[in-house]
């Protein structure tokens, strides 16, 4: 058996043939179990591991030497739920993760919220809700938080206190505008089609604003204010429950 | 001679199932005409470059007549190399004529000879390739590896006409909504007319418009339009013959009863009569 | 040694805290490279590892000292596919065997098949019949192409467009082979020129190759082509009716 595997080492050129030479004197045993252990698919315990190994071997110890060995190195022997198996060394485990950006368009309700709040700010989700007529989910609020292009700016001084929501430096980015007023105002939108030219003449559309200081009927957000909190419903009794 | 043939089933390098009986002309077990002269060749154990193609075609062609001889069931395939062999061997034997066309025997021999080293060739390759350490026969990948974990950052994207875009159709749309509400809200001429009929069912005698009204319609800022509507409507009713109003002077509450049947003019209005 | 390892044991759930001695100067990338290698049961190319790595590693050496380090070990690392990738050594088989799930079983005439698209790709398969002297089974290429070791690279630009043939990855990986060129007894084969002397002159093929793009003779599979209608013997007329 074993000259059969000679031979096929042999043949095999990818494997360089000096070794360390402080390893040399490395026990055969600790090569068994490190093969053993790497190719097994789920951690094995010592019993295991000895029904495997040649007889006469100190499997106990051959594991500690092992573990000993590896500790240093980024792959550790562990002993899990008394098995052992190889992991990626603690201090290593950023390695083991990728970062990737995925696009994602946003949905058809966040960006009617965006404009809302972009037209209307600094505005509270009651305020939204009225303007659209429909419940406002945390879902879609969450969502435009997390672009990074919307802020809670303060509570509005009124009873329940909720939040008002504003746009961010980010938002301009996104939307290549140099600052919130270029975003066009009632004759621009008639002009390009998107309002029609028939609407009532009480109708207007706000000049937006997007100054960082606080309105008079503002107040700062609170020192506990975290996101979580901010979008609790309860926060706004009046936005009801997320539809 | 058939022990002869025979002897070379023990020298085939594989796929030979041990427990056969050793008398049998085995052309299953072949790989075709190739294999089976390859088989045969090997039996002249000298390296195929010189090997005796004369030798070798006799060999196949009495392999061929054994296996006809016992009726097997031959391939076309080696019937065709039969016939091309014993074609080979007449040449051979021959003198090569004066002017030849196509290739020579010796040629034909070589090319063939050729055939049978790189058959060889590839089988001897196949061999080595075989016994090199295989994935998961010899050596093992790691057996339970380790996931790397993705960690997914969103960009979102959304242009500037889609935010106008949505802009735009809701304030319309909440505009339109609005529009809708006030229509609900007007009191039509026909709607006060139908109302007035219902009261001056039931009003006999002189009463005032007003106090229906007031407590007929709710909402306090739907009073104008009803006002103006009911107004119109008394006007209209009044014309008609259907009823009576009545009012002491200018902004005093209306009166209104129904119109007697016959009592045209016969009982004094307290105030300005219309008719 | 066995004591102090006992002891951590016993202690240590995870790993012992300091390090042999003997590895204390070993430089952090070799740690990094194990522990990213380890991690993946699938062959890791340079460039993805540099990916990984701090920048002004030098991959190269670091993979290099780590083969050498590796070398005596029960794992080792290889390079295979031109990708890197540890795997258990090759003389340790015998201990490995009951590891090894159902290993395929390849009929002669499916071995020798492997053989020649691997030597001889791209090749069709009336070149393949011409060497074996024999028709090919449409089973022996299904049993083939399930093992993922071979694959149709296009279609010859001769009469009848037939498919060609040659190897994957995956038959790197399998067979331990850094890349086609060390196929075993290559240099012999070519040497005698019996690899090259087959073909007409016009399709000369000294080397076999298995890069992805494809020869001058070579057009691209056609879209509809599925392995269903690839293998089907009327693609290719002249390799007649599987025997």
């Amino acid at each position: 058996m074993a000259s059969l595997a000679e031979k096929r080492m042999d043949d095999a050129e990818d494997r360089p043939v000096e070794a360390g030479t402080e390893v040399a004197a490395r026990p055969e045993e600790l090569r068994l179990l490190e093969a053993l252990l790497f190719a097994s698919d789920e951690p094995i315990d010592q019993a295991a591991l000895a029904k495997r190994m040649p007889d006469g071997v100190d499997i106990k110890a051959a594991l500690a030497q092992l573990q000993a060995e590896y500790a240093p190195r980024g792959v550790n022997l562990v002993r899990v739920a008394n098995k052992w198996t190889f992991r990626t060394a603690g201090d290593l485990s950023w390695l083991m993760t990728r970062e990737s950006t995925e696009t994602r368009r946003l949905s058809r309700a966040a960006i009617e919220v965006l404009a809302i709040i972009a037209y209307h700010q600094p505005v509270t989700r009651a305020e939204i809700e009225e303007i659209r007529g429909v419940i406002t989910s945390k879902g879609t609020l969450d969502v435009l938080l997390e672009t990074g292009w919307i802020r809670p700016r303060g509570r509005r001084k009124t009873p329940g206190r909720p939040l008002t929501f504003g746009t961010t430096e980010a938002f301009l980015s996104q939307f290549s505008l140099e600052a919130l007023g270029d975003l066009p105002g009632l004759e621009e939108l008639r002009g390009t089609g998107l309002l029609d030219s028939r609407l009532p003449s009480a109708f207007s559309v706000p000049t937006p604003s997007d100054d960082t200081t606080l309105r008079d009927d503002e107040d700062p957000l609170d020192d506990g204010d975290t996101l979580e909190l901010l979008l609790a419903p309860a926060a706004e009794p009046e936005g009801g429950g997320g539809g | 001679m058939t022990a002869e043939i025979l002897s070379f089933e023990t020298g085939r390098p594989a796929e030979v199932h041990d427990g056969e009986p050793s008398l049998v002309v085995d052309v299953e077990g072949y790989e075709g005409p190739l294999d089976l002269l390859l088989t045969l060749a090997r039996q002249q154990k000298v390296d195929l470059a010189k090997i005796s193609i004369l030798a070798l075609a006799d060999q196949y062609l009495i392999f061929i007549e054994a296996a006809r001889k016992i009726r097997l069931e031959l391939a076309a395939d080696y019937l065709v190399m039969a016939a091309w062999l014993a074609f080979l061997k007449s040449r051979l034997l021959l003198p090569e004529p004066a002017t030849p066309d196509g290739p020579s025997a010796e040629e034909m021999a070589t090319a063939l000879a050729n055939r049978l080293r790189r058959l060889e060739a590839i089988r001897e390759a196949a061999n080595r390739l075989m016994n090199r350490p295989q994935l998961r026969r010899d050596i093992f990948p790691r057996g339970n590896p380790e996931q790397i974990a993705e960690i997914r950052h969103p960009r979102f994207t959304a242009t500037l006409f889609d935010l106008l875009t949505a802009y735009a159709a809701q304030r319309q749309q909440r505009v339109l909504a609005n529009v809708h509400l006030v229509k609900r809200t007007v009191w039509s001429l026909s709607e006060a007319r139908a109302s007035l009929e219902r009261l001056i069912g039931i009003a006999e005698e002189w009463s005032c418009l007003d106090d229906y009204l007031l407590s007929y319609v709710v909402d306090p800022s739907q009073k104008a339009t009803v006002f103006a509507s009911s107004f119109a409507a008394a006007l209209e009713l009044v014309r008609e013959g259907e009823m009576e109003l009545n009012q002491k002077e200018a902004f005093a509450p209306l009166y209104f009863r129904k119109r007697p049947p016959q009592a045209s003019g016969a009982m004094p209005a307290p105030g300005l009569s219309v008719e």
